[in-house]
């Protein structure tokens, strides 16, 4: 997995490409979201457009880094989850548990 | 087909790889095709970190059958089973925030049965079969009456 | 990792699916996974084609072993072996026209060393080895002096 | 893998996508091929910008087709052989066989 993480206004947006999987992309995932805590930036929008899917592991380190997030009070948001993965949060019921948008506009506004 | 690997957790996108491929080989359209390589994936983590508690010398056997209708995946573990209806449900109220717990969840719902099989001495075994809907061929399927 | 299947062609794919997969985990670039990948698919070609005679029931075996820089992959199966140095150039003038004989050419150009073992019973092995360049680890190979 | 065939003046232009390998994309050109032969058209480009690779079995079935239209009077060109593809016709010496070209102008101007 890629990311990239750019700054809208007070909002930190990384931008995550490939798939959020066990021993690699939940690896990223972890550590991107950490470095972004410990900088003292709380406000996190993971913009998964180009996420092709995600394996239990990658689904738990979702979770993760959302508590971690409310531990800091901080939150983590969701951007235009895709296909597979639109179907796994539903699937989970994580679809209820986070706040997902599929405008980063009003994404970053609702922070 | 066969796969036989040591319980390396980089081995699990392998035993992926293998499975999407074969599914895409025996005629499964793309997507089905990835909700079997996912499926399969999921049983490989839990036989390597659950059956075989992440020991490398422990082996992790996939045995991949396609059949006219169907895809069957057996992965086998060399672990102490377990009771699969004893399992929490990830998506209940108290579980969705727990960050584990999800990967039957994802093999029940990619594939259509999953039958678990434990011997003594032998290991966990998890079936899993992923049916084919024939794509165009509606005279093969004139027997079953549709509704 | 071991592979085992029965002779059917359309395995070629999935063989080489789990070779370049494995390559990749490994850390072989993506380039260098293919070259693997290709490598491979062709010893399985000739596996299934030469060696098993396209009998479903014969089987080939892959085995394949990451080691820290390198990547060896063993190609089995249950014919009567041949003698590799006996089979024609392609490139030649003569032949560059023939609709086949390239697969020993490309394994040969895609991987760093080829052995063929043949054992009476045991049928034929091809050992294919890849190396690894190490990338950005310069340090490692400060023992290996380079000119 | 998967094609198009376009007419360009005289030429049938075959554009092919994904790769040319045994038992799916080399049936797949002898096909496409045999059908432009049988059919009258005799000068054939073969578009191998979108090719990603070719096995033994997909490189023998060029050849086959380089001489089945030889045989009818007839010519396959190459277009845009890409990098794989490309090392694959240096390494085996089809690059001496075909004419291949990068623009498709100058291809269909040269039948
Ligand atoms: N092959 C196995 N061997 C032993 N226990 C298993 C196996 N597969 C699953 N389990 C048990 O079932 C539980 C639920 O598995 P799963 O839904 O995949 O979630 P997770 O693996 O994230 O815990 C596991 O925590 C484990 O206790
Ligand atoms: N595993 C094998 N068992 C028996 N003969 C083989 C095997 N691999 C290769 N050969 C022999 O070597 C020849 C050259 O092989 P190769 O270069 O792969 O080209 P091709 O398979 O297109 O003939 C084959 O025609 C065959 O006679």
């Amino acid at each position: 997995m890629k990311t990239t993480v750019r700054t809208v206004g007070q909002v930190s947006v990384i931008d995550l490409s490939g798939k959020i999987t066990i021993g690699e992309g939940d690896i990223v995932l972890r550590d991107k979201v950490q470095e972004l805590l410990d900088g003292g930036h709380k406000k996190v929008l993971l913009n998964l457009e180009s996420v092709s899917y995600m394996d239990s592991a990658g689904i738990g380190e979702l979770v993760a880094c959302f508590k971690r997030a409310r531990e800091k009070g901080g939150t983590v948001k969701l951007l235009r989850p895709s296909g597979k993965v639109e179907d796994l949060l539903q699937l989970t019921k994580l679809w209820e548990v986070f706040e997902i948008f599929s405008e980063e506009a009003q994404a970053v506004a609702s922070f | 087909m066969k796969l036989v690997f040591g319980s390396d957790v980089r081995l699990v996108d392998v035993a992926h790889a293998a499975s999407e491929k074969l599914a895409g080989v025996a005629g499964f359209d793309e997507d089905d095709a990835l909700n079997v390589g996912i499926a399969v994936r999921e049983a490989v983590i839990n036989a390597i970190a659950h059956g075989n508690k992440m020991d490398p010398k422990r082996r992790v056997e996939v045995v991949l059958k396609a059949r006219p209708r169907s895809l069957e995946a057996r992965v086998r573990d060399q672990g102490t089973g377990f009771d699969p209806s004893a399992t929490k449900d990830p998506t209940a109220a108290a579980n969705v925030l727990n960050t584990s717990g999800r990967g039957l969840l994802l093999i029940r719902a990619f594939v259509d049965t999953v039958d678990f099989k434990f011997r003594e001495g032998r290991g966990m075994e998890v079936v899993l079969v992923k049916k084919r809907t024939p794509r165009g061929t509606l005279k093969d399927d004139s027997s079953s009456a549709r509704p």
